[in-house]
Parts: structure tokens; C-alpha cells; sequence
């Protein structure tokens, strides 16, 4: 199968992720081995050579990004990614591409829903923002990984894939082929070689140094540029809702897991229960509007996430008080750690949301209560205050 | 050094008006300006001036690319009319590495000092030179963080002044400083590895020399090119401007021998290169007493 | 007794560029520059130049604010000096 | 629900994933919306190994990890406890009867193959799963025959050629073994009235 | 002045932090030189070798956080730190030092307070969360300081201490002198060797592997035994509150910043107006329930501060709809870029606030305009859906 | 090897009832269990094992202390009787440093992979040795990362096979392997370095000595000590268990070459390493045909 | 024509910890250990001892799966073996 | 509002933070609250250098860069401009003359010393901040002529001390040079009516 002439096909989520990446013209990869993000490393391996592209096996994933962030700055479509740990490494680089405007497209691949906060919030310093797709399959992986390498050019900003192992690892048909997206203008500001000593050489960089003649940032005003910047990068919001109109109970959940939640809705609305979601597709910028609108009507509105509760922040700023909003995810992965764990599974899903809906407590997230902390006596008594 | 006797000061405000020709020009053709906010007797702007004038050297101009490290020579980012991809402190290596893939027929080199390359960056420059990585890797060893306040880095050698080592840096609490030229000479993706320095105008031109050489290297795509320069950071050392020459030949200068570690594959003795450094500099002080250096 | 300097080339120097760190002084092979009395805007001291000059741009290898620039003549110039 | 949810269940070694993968590139080539997921219990050798394949007409809802099957391969039953809950009543399960004593007591048709048995008659002792992979396609119609032999041709990779052969041999023992008296769902996927 | 007799002296905040350190017993610290931290690390240097303590100038704050981690599991208190770009490099660390259980202490002396979200949900992966202590001044500092090793060891998990440049540099006359709290258990956990081969050797994991007899997590295990101990956490929050009793305007402020807050609201109340402040002392856990509480009578809630709002996501949820939230601060530093800027001025401040309470726009921030965003024609434009 | 005709298959299942003594326990007294879920063929839990032995030797075992990198060795971590410090891939020499900084009588140790020391790592164990640091790295080098699936590592020689080179890591591409022995040799603060195998019976014996000099030095606090052994790994290797070890002589062994290549600050050249090799294993060869190595 | 094989020593071998991965055949210089017909509970082939052990432990070192342990008799033990 | 804030302006090179850190510490020697912050406009010589000294008797609420001042010793005019908005009506400002022709219109008292020149007179060209501080002392008793001797004693590092005597000079010059009949806020500390 050649790029070129897309069949159908069965392959596996990373190596459709890579394939689209392909068709969007990434012509870079570098990246560090790690479940569930090896097999993308290794897809982009096999295939970028054969169109002239170039993946390099990073020693680091610290060498990984800094490597994109190069073949980025020639102006090429480039990517990098990893999984948790990895993507933490990369945080120093990634807030700093922001400042920089690198178009840099990120495969985070990772072992539960518990880097929401990584991904939407970063670990890097400062005010900058990326965007993150989080496609719920690999049918939406396929064109979400185009619109990732657009939006990144259009704004010049580094956009973040969220995915997962049972994105990275379930194999489905699919025909790998392009998504009709608008022409952006050329990179004018990509490195070559060719304007240097013409008195106007480009510079990419994330600091406010400026040659002569360049908007002369400075530390400061880059900080603020960057930061106006972001406020235009919120209109790319995107969302996904169903059964709301109506609805007396709204769920939001995001990627693979959305899957289970909205066939467990239609499970419960074929019994006739008033349920409905909203499925975030991009998670930063966050739906708000969309979360608010689906809480205007409801009784109540919950978050499913397979993590102790993080999106449930985004998702009680969006309701504002329009409705309680109750966490009914929980911490689960297999029992290697790497993949997503019992709780996901309709049946389990489906109960919860029941249980949301008819006001009655959480079930137990399975193995959960076996591995409870236990305070210990110390812990138990307060701290005295210290300030005056 | 002939003395003679000083007669009366000379107008230099302005070229003379006929009669003379330029012999060098003010600033080579890749720097923008001679405005810049380094310290008084900094070495990095000697060394920067050489890396422009070696690209010149070989016509390379207009394939130039920079992967710019952190620390002061940063702000040469402004001032020099090279194409810059800014790193983060330790990483151009990498990020040379990306470009230099996209866009082979470019001249990537980086420019890093001692605490960007040797501390926040080692494993970057080495695993660049293993890998053979077809770029070139500058580096300003000052022995200090000179951006920070002049803080020891894992170049600083025993016994020298830095703003943590006041009274010399000591095996026993620091440890031992990193050669880093001599380890990447280790590297079978090395191609060709140098020392120089700026202490003095006969150490510039054979500075200027090696960098020609390593970009030739990267020009013949024979494998990863690497200069070292030592350079004066008087604010860092603690020291007066007018003794950073004498303190660098005296400390470090002593322990990073200058010289062309490999070449053409081939790795030199410390012997070898330390001989070579006493006929070198005797024939360029020559050289410099009769009226310049001949190319 | 006086001597007649020869003057082979000479420098011009950007004085309000200089930051006074005296390096071009022990680098001029002939020794002919001292530093001045007097200080430019920024409160350095900078270099001046004395007949002898040679031309051989070892001040200007040397100086970290570009502050020279190195001519040599056609037909060197002669002075004659107070020894 | 128009999604057939099929599972595989074995231990490490018996080709529970190469079944799976075969029977769902068969249904790919059909032109069928498929998904399948893999869930392995480690590396080592005797580790659990199940497997799901969805196959649809149209794509497909279900997340990867089902917690209903239409159908389930029952290679062996040290892990099967978990999986019988998930048998949709009326569904079908076809067990190898060389590997699994265990009873199964779930409201399905059950369907015993001495699998193990017959892939080593046709010269194929680690055949088993080809040949219950045959079974369900005769009984089901899920898949055809011929895409499933197509199907596991795309599926052996390069330096495992040498067992192609043996691997038809065993899917057509499998489909020409399967009863067809059974009252399972016997009918061709276009006119299927399969339950669920 | 040994660290045993307090005598009071005029130093710099970076000085009285250390002091405070070296008083509540930190025996190691490693960290790499950035501005504004470097005088955090140069004094711990000069100060820890009196006291029989190990301060080590890494080569890298990769280096630096392993080093006190490895000194922190020996059961001596320790710490490391760095700023903004240094502690997004730390993030892993952070995280996996949460699962450890390992009460390490970071000194983040940050260059603004765009590193609320850094500092708050990290960069690291999944569900751990660390302490998060801002002091307002140096006097404060120097109790806060003690405090976090004692909440440290007491939760064995990693706190922050969140500080600036305007806290590392400002000198003011302090006695840095011993705060009282209560005893601990002794680190039965520690390692120093003299358990290897007795069959109880004791390990200091992240990961779910358990020796013979120790409870075997498994890593979803422990994963769920974090995420449930994070809950008990949240008892440790703590903040200040000022007029709020009769605010009809509540502002939220943080840090050096919250100084300026509490002198423009004291200059405004003299001027008869109803404002009031809530400052968390703890950003994690944030004080939620106190500013629930002084937004109930309030007509509007702001917060100030130096960033493009990242604290206003707490305040929004902790307001919960009680009241409108606005974002009263900015991006503001000074021409470094390595410290607070023009924006912090108590008559900015006292403007923004009046503004605030009075119902008109916010005044612009200083500097801020010139630099602003302008999206280009392309940027307008919508992105076409690729989703079906 | 001789060649004796073959008897009848002797009871293995327990201990001879009388008249017979052990030579060498099954486990030795640091390890709690054999259960282990390395891989067949595994070379890892043969240098483990030495490692135990070296300490149990020296009478350190009270001592003991590992900082324990992320790789297939990791679940050691718990069948092992040794404390231990779980650090991030990359990063035990830092975690070992603080350590031993605050516990100068421990025995402290780190034990990491190729892929977690000279890959994620290479920067910490570079800087731990320069600095001298009184601490003994172990390096389990296989040439690639086991755990992930068998991926080309920085030390993989070239023409090895590996998930991604599985028709030989190529030069031009992959660039070229690490000699991380031979570079920390050449660090003033190491003072003993070495690099042992398991391949074979005679390679175990001589790596366990090198373990012990290496925990001497660090008793004497003579400085840094290191320790290379080289693991076979067939899984990552995509080969029979069975041919582990003349794969890993003929490709890694080739290039990473077994010997004491820096003892009391003396570094050995690849000659000396060579012929020393030749000898001991036509030494140790004799010594177990004889009916045991000699200690 | 059969032949006494004398062996100085002999070993234990847990063979449901063996993993069948075949080290120790080559590694025992007498070449006493041969792979079994059978296999165990996890389905590997594990080692069989011979007589002429020399208690030499070469197995022992080479084995991964610490199967073996090692013994050394007072008196070797004679066996007489077919040839 | 018992917290008295002195501004000291001037540029790189004065010892303009010398001087604050000298009051600082003055300050401290004598049981005040103490607060000092320092700005530098780089490490250039010629940029501005700005520092801030709040003194009160109670824990200091003001921020550490403060918008009123007190008091401000100003050195140099160069980058004067954004602070004389900020002094308080009838505050206080002592101008070095020798450096500071600009005229100053805010409604403060504005005592002129030929500061470098006193200096320069005890042999200490570079004392002229010294002059000042110690001006500040006679002027307004916020610190004491023996505190400031102290403090200046504690603020030079031990590589400097041949600076010590002539500071002191300068110090002393200073005071005795200060007018004595200004209607500036003369009143020693303790009972302070000072303005704010
Ligand atoms: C991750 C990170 N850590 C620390 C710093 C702070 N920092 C900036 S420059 C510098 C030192 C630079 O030293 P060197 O590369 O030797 O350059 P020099 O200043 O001596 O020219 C440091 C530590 C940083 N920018 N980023
Ligand atoms: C930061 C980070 N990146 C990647 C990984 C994934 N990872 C786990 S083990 C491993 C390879 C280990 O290789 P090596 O140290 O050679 O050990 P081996 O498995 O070969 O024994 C990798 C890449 C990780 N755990 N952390
Ligand atoms: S600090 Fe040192 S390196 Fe930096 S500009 Fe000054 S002299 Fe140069
Ligand atoms: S050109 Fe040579 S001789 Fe002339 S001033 Fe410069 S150094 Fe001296
Ligand atoms: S070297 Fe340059 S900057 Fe230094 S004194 Fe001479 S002219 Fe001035
Ligand atoms: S993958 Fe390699 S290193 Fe890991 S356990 Fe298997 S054989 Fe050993
Ligand atoms: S001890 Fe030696 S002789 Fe006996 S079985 Fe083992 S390797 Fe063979
Ligand atoms: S070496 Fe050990 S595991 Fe391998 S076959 Fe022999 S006994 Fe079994
Ligand atoms: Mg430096
Ligand atoms: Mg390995």
C-alpha cells in the first residue's frame, strides 16, 4: 500500500496515526521507545523513508523533541511524541516552542486519562497553551491527525494528539485518506541557509531577541504577544454532543473512553432514561460553551474519566453552578500499567451513569478499595497554623 | 616584542584619506553591528568574529544556519546576519540534527558555551557525534556559567577562580573537569575535532583555521565536525579584563590543550599537540612582529 | 636624540565602542598603543595609537567590540620621535 | 444491533491473536466495518490471551473492549470464567473439546470441535484455532471460507511462509467439520438473524 | 550568625529561605543556576557544609532532582530547586516522587506567576499532586519554608514552595527562628544499607514492585493508592482572608502580588469601598471553601494575578457560580523578562480593583498593547469540520 | 571440551543423601527467589547474580544499596535482598550520588541497562564520573532496549541485529556505537573501570572479580568505579536462546572489548585488553575442565 | 565396550523453574547434560545430568534461571556406561 | 502611616544600592522593620539603578516596590522622571548637586548638596551616596550617624575594606553638611510627624 492511493485496510491505530501524518506531509519524526507510543516510533520508522522523509530513533525523548523542534523550524511538517514520562521531559520544550510559534505536532500516547492536566495545562512555565485533539477511534484518529498539522500551521503553534493504548493498539478497517482542509500561506519564516548575509536572515527563536528591522519583542512583550495569541487559538474549540436536548443527566468524557460512555447512553435511552453527553474533541481549548449549554436543562452533570478527576475542573468552570457536577471516573489500568483498566467497560460504565442519574452513589471503581490509602495516626491530626 | 620609542598620537577617528588600503574591514560581513552588551574583555565576541569571517572564508554565507545555545553569546542571536533556530539551554545539538535532515545542503553549525554543551547538554553533543551526525558543533569554554554569575561548570579546571570556587575549584569536593574535545575525539562519528582559543591574535587565526577546517568537513559530508574555543570571561573569573589572556593560558589553557585533536580519523597525544603549540605560537608571534599573519 | 618611526599601516578606532579592557594594548606586536587619559560617554578609557603601526590587525584579532579597523599604506609613513 | 461481537479466548502459544486477525482481515476484505483488540497477559509463555473482533455493516459504535459477545472461540478454560457472563443469550460458542473440558452452562448454543485434533490430522498439531476459525465461518456465515484463507495469507508474516499451506488445510478441516444440524445461527451474514 | 542562636538580620530572601531550611533540619541540596533561583542554590552552598550538610552544583536539574531524591530516601530531609524552565525539566521527577512517597522539597522561585498551572497540576503524568506553598514576603517565607519540610515528611510527599524574584531579592530585617510543630514517626523507610540481607530490605519505589512480604501494589494499585491519598492531602489548605465579611467585591491574590492586593484594598476601604481578599497560602490545595465563602455576599470576584489567568480556573470553580469571576491581572515583567513588571504598582493594582468594583473595563496593562496578537487573514477565517 | 560417552539420565531432583558437600548454592544468600520473568536465555540474571556474589565476598551485604535504573533488571527489584532506591529511566547515578552523600558508609551502587545509561542516562553517568563520586555504576549491556521490544540502543554495534536493524545497524544511518567504558576510562575522577561478560562460564568468573575490585575501590574511596557487563538478550536480538552467547562474542564482544580497561589510574590499550582476553580464557577453560575455576 | 565414567561431582536441577533456554548443554565441559524428551509444567524442554559431572558449577554460572546447585562428592562416584 | 519609604535613584556605578543597603542596615541595627529592594537596569555601566528602603516600627505591610515615597535621594537626573510623581506631598528630597542640575517642581522639600564635591573634599570622589545617606541621618533621624557608621561597616565585603575609612568620612560629611534649617522633617524618630 502506497500513500499515494489510499486502500482499505486493516491496521492497527498507530500505524493509521502514522499513516495520516504521512498524508499530511510530516516529513520528520524522532521519538523514544515507550508503551503505548513505541509502535508509532516504530511505524514512522518503516514508512517515512520511503517518502523521503526522515525518523531518527532519539536516544532521549529530550533529544526527540529537540530534533523536531529543528527539522520544524526548516519549515517541514515534523512531529514528535511519547507517552506520560516522556511527555514530561518534553514540557520545558513544548511551552517554549509556543513562544517560538512552532508548528510542532505531538503523538502523546498515554497510559490513562491522568495526563489531562499534563496535556491541557502543560508543565512548562509561563502563559502559553497548545492545542490537543483527542480522537475517540481510529476512524476520528485518521483526520484528526490531518487537522492536527493544519492547525498547527495555521497558527503556528504546537498542537497535541491525545491518544491511548486502545487507540494505539485496536486494529480497525480503515482507508487512510485525505481530509479536505483550506491552503495556508507559504512558510515564510522556515530556515534554508539562503538568507543569511542578506542583511535579513530569519531567526526562530522563543526569546525577544530580534535582528535589525524584526518587531523587537523583548522578553516582556513576547510574553504578551504569546499571550493575546492564545485567546485566538480558543475559536478552534470542537465538540461532539448527543441526546442533550433533553437531557436531565449530561455526561462529558473524552477519547477511547467516550466510546464506552455514549454506548452505554444509548443502552440507557433505549430504556427510555433522559441521559445525554458531551464529547469533547478538542481538549484544550475545552468546549465550555458546549458543556454549558448541555448543564442549562440538566439535573446534573457528571465527568467520566479514567483518572482520580481532572477534566472535572473544565467541566465545573464551564457549568458555572448551572447544575451539581459529580466526578464518576475513576483510576484504572491493567495491570501492566500501561494500558486502560477494568472500569472500562460498558456494563460498569452503564451502572454509573445510572447511579448518576437515579442520585445514587458511585459503585466501587473494581480493585479500587483494595488499595485505599489508609491515613496514618499522625496524619489524622491537624497541622498548627504557622503564619501570624 | 620590539620596543619603540612613542611618538605623538595619531588621528585614528576616521580612514586615511589615500594611500592605504584595508587590510580588515571593521566587522566581517556577518555581523550586523559592534554594538553588544558582553562584559569588557569577553572572549566570545573574538570567537563569534572568527566563526563569521571562516563562513565567509569558504563561501558558505548563504547556507548558514545557526542552532543557538543559552548563555551570553545568546544575544549574538540579534547581531549576526546567520539564520538562527534558538535552542533551549543545552539542546542545539538536536535541533541542528533536525535541520541538518530537512535541509542537507545547509551549513548547521551550533554555537554553545561550557555550561550549555558540557553540563545541561552533554549527552546531546556526544550522542550528535556518535551518531556521526554531518553538522558542526562550536563551543565556548569560558569554565564558567558566565550568564548566571560565573558559576563553576564541568569544564572549570582544578584551581580555577569561579563565583562558587573563589579560592580554585578542588578535586576532592568538585571533582575532576570534563576534556570534553578529547572524549568526542573518542568517537568513531567524530570526523574531525579541534581546540582553539582567543587568548592572543596568533591563537585567533589558528582558531579561525579550524573552524574552516570543520566546515569543510561538513562540506565533504565526512561525518560530525567539532571546535572547541577557550575564551576569556574576566566578570566570571573574578579578575581584572587585562589579565584574562595570561589566566586563560595559565589555567585553563594548561588542561584543554589547544590543538587539532583529530583529523583525517587520526587522534593526536597530548605530546604531540603540546609540541606543536610551542612551534605554532613562535611562528605566528613571528609572524605578527614582521606584520601579519600569512594565510 | 630622536629616531624616525616607520609606520607601515594604521588602525582606526571606534572609541565610543570600547569598553577599556586594555586587551589590544599587550596584543600590538610594535607596542604601540597605550590607553588614554581621558574617558569616552560610557566612562572608558580607550586605546590610542602611536607611530609604528605595522598594520598587522593583531589589535583588531583581539579586541572583543570591534572596535579597529587595520589599513596598511602604500608607501609607509615616516615620523620622527622624541627616544 | 447489527454489530457481531466475536471472541477468542486462549492461553499463550495457541494462536488465539492469529486467529482473531485472520477472521478479521477476512471481514475487512468482505468490506465489513471491523474492529479488534488484543489482550495479552504478559509475555510469557500459559498467559491468558483473549481477543475481540466487531464486525459491522456500518461503523461501528462498540468500543474496543466489548462486554457482550454474539460469539466466542474457546480455546482453553483457564481463563474462561470471565467470559461466559458476557455471552449474549442465544449466542454461540465454539470450544474445543481437545483443550477445554469445562462445562459450559450460559443460555448458548454451544458447539464442541476436537479441534486440536482434527488440525493435526492435516498435518498442523498448533492448528487449532485455523480450524475453529473454519467452523465459524460454516456455521455463521460471518466470513466466507475463501476470505478467511485470503485473510490469513495477508496475516503471516514473510519469514513464517512455510506454514501457510498447513494453515489452509486446517481452516477447511474447521469448516468442513462443523455440524450442520446444529440450530445455531446458521443463516449467510446479508439475510443474519443473529441474536442481539 | 550560626543557624542555632537566631539573631536578627537585614538579608535577602533568598538568604532567609535557606537559613529557614538549614533551621528545620535540610541536610542536601543539589540545583542548577537560573535566574531568579541562582542565589537559592550560592547560599545553600555556602551555608549547608557548617551544619554537616551537602550542597552538590549539578550539571543539569535532571541531575539536580536526583540527587536530592536519592538523598531524600535516605531519609534526611533534602531539596532541590530551579525556576520556570528548570522545574518543567523536574516534572517527571515530581511525579514519580509522589508515588515514591518521597517528601522532597522544591525551592520554585519562579519568574512570574504564569507558573500557577505548572506548579498546581504539574507537567508530570497521571494523578499525583504535591503541596503547593506561597509565601507573601520573606517573613513569611521563612516559617513557610519550615513548614513545607515538616507537611513533607508528614504526607511523605513532595511539597513546592512557590516563590519570585520580588521574595529571592527583596532584603528585609528577619530573625529566621524556629517554628513550632509537632513530632513526627521516625523514617523507618529510609535506606542506609544496614537492611540489605535480612530479608525486610527496604525499597523506595515508585513502581507497584514489592519485595516478599511488602504489599504488593502492582502498578494500578498504587496508582489508586496515590489517587486516594491525595484526598487526605487536601486537610492541609490554608489562606488568609481580609474584609471579606461585607465585600461586595472579593479579590483573590497569591504570592508578592498578594502584598500589593492587601495595600490597594486597605488605601480603598480608607476610601469607604466594600472590597475584601482571600490569599491562598496553599495554591494546592486551594482554598476552595474560603473563597466559596467570601464569594456568597459578593457581587463580583476577581482575580488578580501576574499571568494571562490561571489561578481565576480555581477561583471559578471554588465560586462555583456564586458570583461572576473576572480575570484582573495580566502578563506583566520586567524587561528581563526574569521578574514582575510595571503592572506591579499599588496604583495599578488599587485601579484594577476600583475598576473592578465599580463595573467598568479593566484599565489596560502596562505595556500590553503594543504587543498584542494580530491574527492574519487566514487565522480568521473558520476551520472546516473533518469529523463527521 | 572432552567428550564422554553418555550414561543414564542421574536423579537431579534432590541433594545427594550423603557424602557429598556444596560447592555453590542454588541462590545466593541476596536473592530471595529464582522466580524471575526474564526471558529465556536471558544474560541478566547471571550478572545479578555475581553482583550478589561480589558483595556477599567483600562481607558488604549490611551495605548494600542499589539505585536501580528501568529496564528488564527493574523486576529484580523486588526478588532481590538488597535496599533499593527505584529511580527514573536514566537517572540512578544522580539518585546514587545524593545517596552516598548522605550515606558515605553505604555500598552504593547503581544497576541500569544500555538503554537507561548511555541512552536516557548517558549525561549522568559521564558527570557522576568526572565528579569523582565515590559510588559503582553497573551497566547490564545488551545492545538494545529488552523491555520496550528490542530496539537498536546507543551501544549496539555495528551489523546487530535489533527490532529496527534487523538486517544490522548500519553506519551510515544509525551512526555509530558508544564504547562507554572506554570513554569513562579516560575521566580523571574514574579509578576503575572495567568490562565483564556472561557468555560463558569463564566470562562470569572473571565479571565477578571485576565487581569486587570495583566495590573495593569504592571501599577504599578511591573514587568512581564502573562496571560494564556485557548480557545476552535473544529476544531483542531476534534469535534462538541457544545462540545467545557466540552472538553476543562475535558482535558486541567484538567491539565492546572484556577487560580491566582502567585499574589504579593506569588505561589499558585495545592490544593489551586483547591478548589478556586470549589468555584468561584459555586459562579459565582449563580451570573448569579441570573441575572448577580457582578463585 | 563400555567404560567406567567417574563423577567427581554432581548438581541439582529445579526443572520447573528451567526455561529451557539451553545454556548449560555447551556449557558443561564434560558435556554431561543433555535437553529432556518431556517437558515441564510451563512447556519447556529442561537439562538431564549424565554421569562424569565434575562439580566444575560452569552450569550453575550460565544458568538464568538459577536451576542448578552444585555438589561435589568425597569419593567419585564410579558408573559404568556403554560406549 | 508609620511606614517611611526613601527612594534612592541614580546610575550604574554611584553606589546607589551601597547606600540603600547602608540605611538598611542602619535601620536593622536599631530594631526597625526593615525592607530593600534593588533594581538594576542590566549589568551595563550608565544604566539606571533605583533602590527602596521601607522603615516602620510595626511588620511592614507595603509591597516591596513602592509607589509613594517619603523620602528619595536622587543622584542623577537621567532616569528620574517616573520617580518624582511618586514622592508624597512635603515629602523630602535631597539632590546631588554635583550630578543633578534638573529642577524639581513636585511640592516637596528639596535640599541641594554638592554631593561629589563633599566627597571628593575627604578624599572619597566616589562617596558622593555616603554624603547623602549621612545627610538623611541629620536631616531626619530616620537612623542614627552611628547606625549608618555600622551598617556601612556590615555592608562592605571583606575584599574591600580600604573602603571602610573614607566611607566613613564621607558618611560624616554628609551629616555635618546637611542644613539645619530647612522645615524639612527634622524630628528624630521616635516621635516622627513625618508626612504619610
Ligand atoms: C534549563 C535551563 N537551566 C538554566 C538556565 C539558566 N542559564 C542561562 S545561561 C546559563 C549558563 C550559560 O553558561 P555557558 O553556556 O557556559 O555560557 P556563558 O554564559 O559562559 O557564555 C544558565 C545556567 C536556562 N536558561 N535553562
Ligand atoms: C523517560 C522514559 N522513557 C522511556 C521509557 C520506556 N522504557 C522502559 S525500559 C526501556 C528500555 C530499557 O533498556 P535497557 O536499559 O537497555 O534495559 P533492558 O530492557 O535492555 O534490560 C525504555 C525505553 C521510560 N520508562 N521512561
Ligand atoms: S559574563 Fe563572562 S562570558 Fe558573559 S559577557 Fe561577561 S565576560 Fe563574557
Ligand atoms: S595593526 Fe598591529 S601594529 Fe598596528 S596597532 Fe594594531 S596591533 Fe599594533
Ligand atoms: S581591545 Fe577593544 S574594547 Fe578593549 S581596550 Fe582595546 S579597543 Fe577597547
Ligand atoms: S527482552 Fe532481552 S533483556 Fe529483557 S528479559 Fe528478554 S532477553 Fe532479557
Ligand atoms: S557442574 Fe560442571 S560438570 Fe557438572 S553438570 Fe554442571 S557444568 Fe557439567
Ligand atoms: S540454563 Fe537453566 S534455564 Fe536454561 S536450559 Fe539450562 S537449566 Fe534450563
Ligand atoms: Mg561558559
Ligand atoms: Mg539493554
Amino acid at each position: 500500500m502506497t500513500t499515494a492511493t489510499p486502500t482499505r485496510a486493516l491496521m492497527e491505530g498507530s500505524e493509521a496515526l502514522v499513516r495520516a501524518a504521512i498524508l499530511a506531509d510530516c516529513k520528520f519524526f524522532a521519538g523514544y521507545p515507550m508503551t503505548p507510543f513505541t509502535e508509532v516510533l516504530e511505524h514512522f520508522a518503516a514508512l517515512l523513508p520511503d517518502v523521503g522523509g526522515v525518523c531518527i530513533n532519539a536516544e532521549s525523548e529530550l533529544e526527540a523533541v529537540g530534533m523536531a523542534w529543528g527539522a520544524v523550524a526548516t519549515g517541514e511538517r515534523a512531529a514528535t511524541g511519547s507517552t506520560g514520562q516522556g511527555i514530561a521531559l518534553m514540557q520545558e520544550s513544548f511551552s517554549e516552542a509556543t513562544l517560538a510559534e512552532l508548528p510542532l505536532v505531538i503523538f502523546n500516547m498515554s497510559r490513562s486519562q491522568g495526563d489531562y492536566f499534563q496535556a491541557t495545562r502543560g508543565g512548562g512555565h509561563g502563559d502559553y497553551r497548545h492545542l490537543v485533539l483527542a480522537p475517540q477511534d481510529v476512524r476520528e484518529g485518521v483526520r484528526l491527525v490531518q487537522l492536527a498539522f493544519h492547525l498547527a500551521d495555521k497558527w503556528r503553534n504546537p498542537v497535541m494528539l491525545y491518544g491511548d493504548y486502545l487507540l494505539a493498539h485496536t486494529q480497525e478497517a480503515v482507508t487512510v485518506e485525505k481530509v479536505d482542509l483550506p491552503p495556508l500561506p507559504p512558510k515564510d519564516w522556515g530556515v534554508d541557509g539562503t538568507t543569511s548575509g542578506t542583511g535579513r536572515s530569519r531567526t526562530v527563536t522563543s526569546l525577544g531577541v530580534a535582528k535589525p528591522g524584526a518587531r523587537p519583542f523583548g522578553q516582556e512583550g513576547k510574553a504578551q504577544y504569546i499571550a493575546t495569541k492564545m485567546a485566538y487559538l480558543e475559536r478552534e474549540v470542537r465538540s461532539e454532543s448527543g441526546y442533550c436536548d433533553d437531557a436531565e443527566t449530561v455526561i462529558v468524557a473524552f477519547g477511547s473512553p467516550a466510546k464506552f460512555v455514549k454506548y452505554a447512553i444509548a443502552q440507557l435511552r433505549d430504556e427510555g432514561l433522559r441521559v445525554g453527553y458531551v464529547r469533547p474533541i478538542t481538549l484544550w481549548p475545552f468546549p465550555t460553551e458546549a458543556v454549558h449549554a448541555a448543564a442549562q436543562g440538566a439535573r446534573v452533570v457528571g465527568s467520566f474519566e479514567i483518572s482520580s478527576g481532572q477534566m472535572v475542573d473544565d467541566v465545573r468552570i464551564a457549568v458555572a453552578g448551572a447544575a451539581p457536577v459529580e466526578f464518576i471516573g475513576g483510576v484504572s489500568s491493567d495491570h501492566s500499567g500501561f494500558g486502560l483498566g477494568r472500569l472500562l467497560d460498558v456494563d460498569e460504565v452503564r451502572e454509573r451513569i445510572r447511579a448518576l442519574h437515579e442520585g445514587r452513589p458511585q459503585p466501587p471503581v473494581p480493585g479500587y478499595e483494595e488499595f485505599a490509602y489508609e491515613p496514618l495516626p499522625h496524619q489524622l491530626a491537624a497541622t498548627p497554623e504557622v503564619t501570624p | 616584542m620590539s620596543t619603540i620609542p612613542l611618538g605623538p598620537v595619531i588621528d585614528t577617528s576616521r580612514a586615511p584619506a589615500s594611500g592605504a588600503r584595508v587590510v580588515e574591514p571593521q566587522l566581517p560581513q556577518l555581523l550586523f553591528t559592534n554594538t553588544h552588551h558582553l562584559c569588557p574583555g569577553c572572549g566570545e565576541p573574538l570567537a563569534i568574529r572568527s566563526l563569521a569571517e571562516a563562513l565567509e572564508d569558504l563561501g558558505l554565507v548563504h547556507t548558514a544556519i545557526c542552532a543557538l545555545g543559552i548563555g551570553c553569546y545568546t544575544s549574538f542571536g540579534g547581531t549576526v546576519d546567520v539564520e538562527i533556530v534558538q535552542a533551549l539551554h543545552g539542546r542545539a545539538p538536536s535541533l541542528a540534527t533536525g535541520i541538518k535532515r530537512m535541509r542537507p545542503d545547509a551549513t548547521v553549525f551550533t554555537l554553545q558555551g561550557d555550561g550549555d554543551m558540557v553540563n545541561e547538554g552533554l549527552q546531546e553533543v556526544l550522542h550528535t557525534a556518535a551518531r556521526g551526525e554531518s553538522v558542526t558543533c562550536v563551543l565556548l569554554n569560558n569554565g564558567v556559567f558566565g550568564e548566571t554569575g560565573g558559576h563553576m561548570t564541568a569544564t572549570s579546571v582544578i584551581g580555577q577562580r569561579t563565583k562558587n570556587t573563589i579560592d580554585g575549584r578542588d578535586a576532592a569536593y568538585h571533582g575532576y573537569p570534563i576534556l570534553i574535545g578529547d572524549l568526542i575525539a573518542r568517537l568513531e562519528g567524530a570526523a574531525y575535532v579541534a581546540r582553539g582559543s582567543v587568548h592572543n591574535a596568533g591563537s585567533v587565526a589558528r582558531t579561525k583555521k579550524m573552524l574552516r577546517r570543520a566546515f569543510e568537513t561538513q562540506r565533504n559530508r565526512a561525518g560530525f565536525s567539532f571546535v572547541e574555543i577557550l575564551t576569556m570571561c574576566p566578570t566570571g573569573w573574578f579578575i581584572p579584563t587585562g589579565e584574562g589572556p595570561d589566566y586563560l593560558s595559565s589555567t585553563l589553557g594548561e588542561v584543554h590543550l589547544m590543538g587539532e585533536l583529530k583529523a583525517d580519523g587520526v587522534i593526536r597525544t597530548t605530546e604531540e599537540l603540546h609540541a606543536e603549540n610551542v612551534r605554532k605560537a613562535a611562528e605566528l608571534d613571528a609572524q605578527l612582529a614582521r606584520g601579519g599573519i600569512e594565510d | 636624540m630622536n629616531t624616525i618611526v616607520r609606520s607601515r599601516g594604521t588602525v582606526t578606532i571606534d572609541v565610543e565602542a570600547c569598553k577599556g579592557c586594555e586587551l589590544c594594548v599587550p596584543a600590538c606586536p610594535p607596542a604601540v598603543l597605550t590607553m588614554s587619559t581621558p574617558v569616552n560617554k560610557k566612562g572608558y578609557h580607550y586605546p590610542e595609537l602611536h607611530p609604528g603601526c605595522t598594520g598587522c590587525a593583531a589589535c583588531l584579532m583581539v579586541c572583543p567590540d570591534y572596535c579597529f579597523e587595520v589599513f596598511r599604506f602604500e608607501v609607509p609613513v615616516e615620523t620622527e620621535v622624541e627616544a | 444491533m447489527a454489530e457481531h461481537e466475536l471472541m477468542l479466548t486462549g492461553i499463550g502459544g495457541q494462536g488465539v491473536q492469529l486467529a482473531a486477525q485472520v477472521v478479521a482481515r477476512a471481514a475487512t476484505r468482505e468490506g465489513r466495518e471491523v474492529m479488534f483488540f488484543g489482550i495479552y497477559g504478559g509475555m510469557m509463555r500459559g498467559g491468558n490471551t483473549d481477543s475481540t473482533v466487531v464486525v459491522a455493516d456500518a461503523p461501528i459504535t462498540a468500543p474496543p473492549v466489548v462486554s457482550r459477545a454474539w460469539a466466542a472461540i474457546a480455546m482453553h478454560d483457564e481463563f474462561w470464567a470471565p467470559i461466559e457472563p458476557k455471552l449474549r443469550p442465544g449466542g454461540l460458542v465454539l470450544v474445543n473439546d481437545s483443550t477445554f473440558p469445562h462445562e459450559i452452562t450460559a443460555p448458548v448454543t454451544v458447539i464442541r470441535l476436537p479441534a486440536t485434533e482434527l488440525a493435526a490430522g492435516v498435518g498442523n498439531p498448533m492448528g487449532g484455532t485455523m480450524v475453529m476459525a473454519g467452523a465459524l465461518s460454516a456455521l455463521t456465515g460471518l466470513v466466507s471460507l475463501d476470505s478467511l484463507i485470503e485473510g490469513m495469507h495477508e496475516s503471516i508474516p514473510s519469514y513464517r511462509r512455510q506454514h501457510i499451506e498447513s494453515n489452509e488445510r486446517a481452516l477447511r478441516a474447521g469448516f468442513d467439520a462443523a455440524p450442520t444440524d446444529t440450530g445455531a445461527p446458521q443463516a449467510r451474514w446479508a439475510t443474519a438473524e443473529v441474536p442481539g
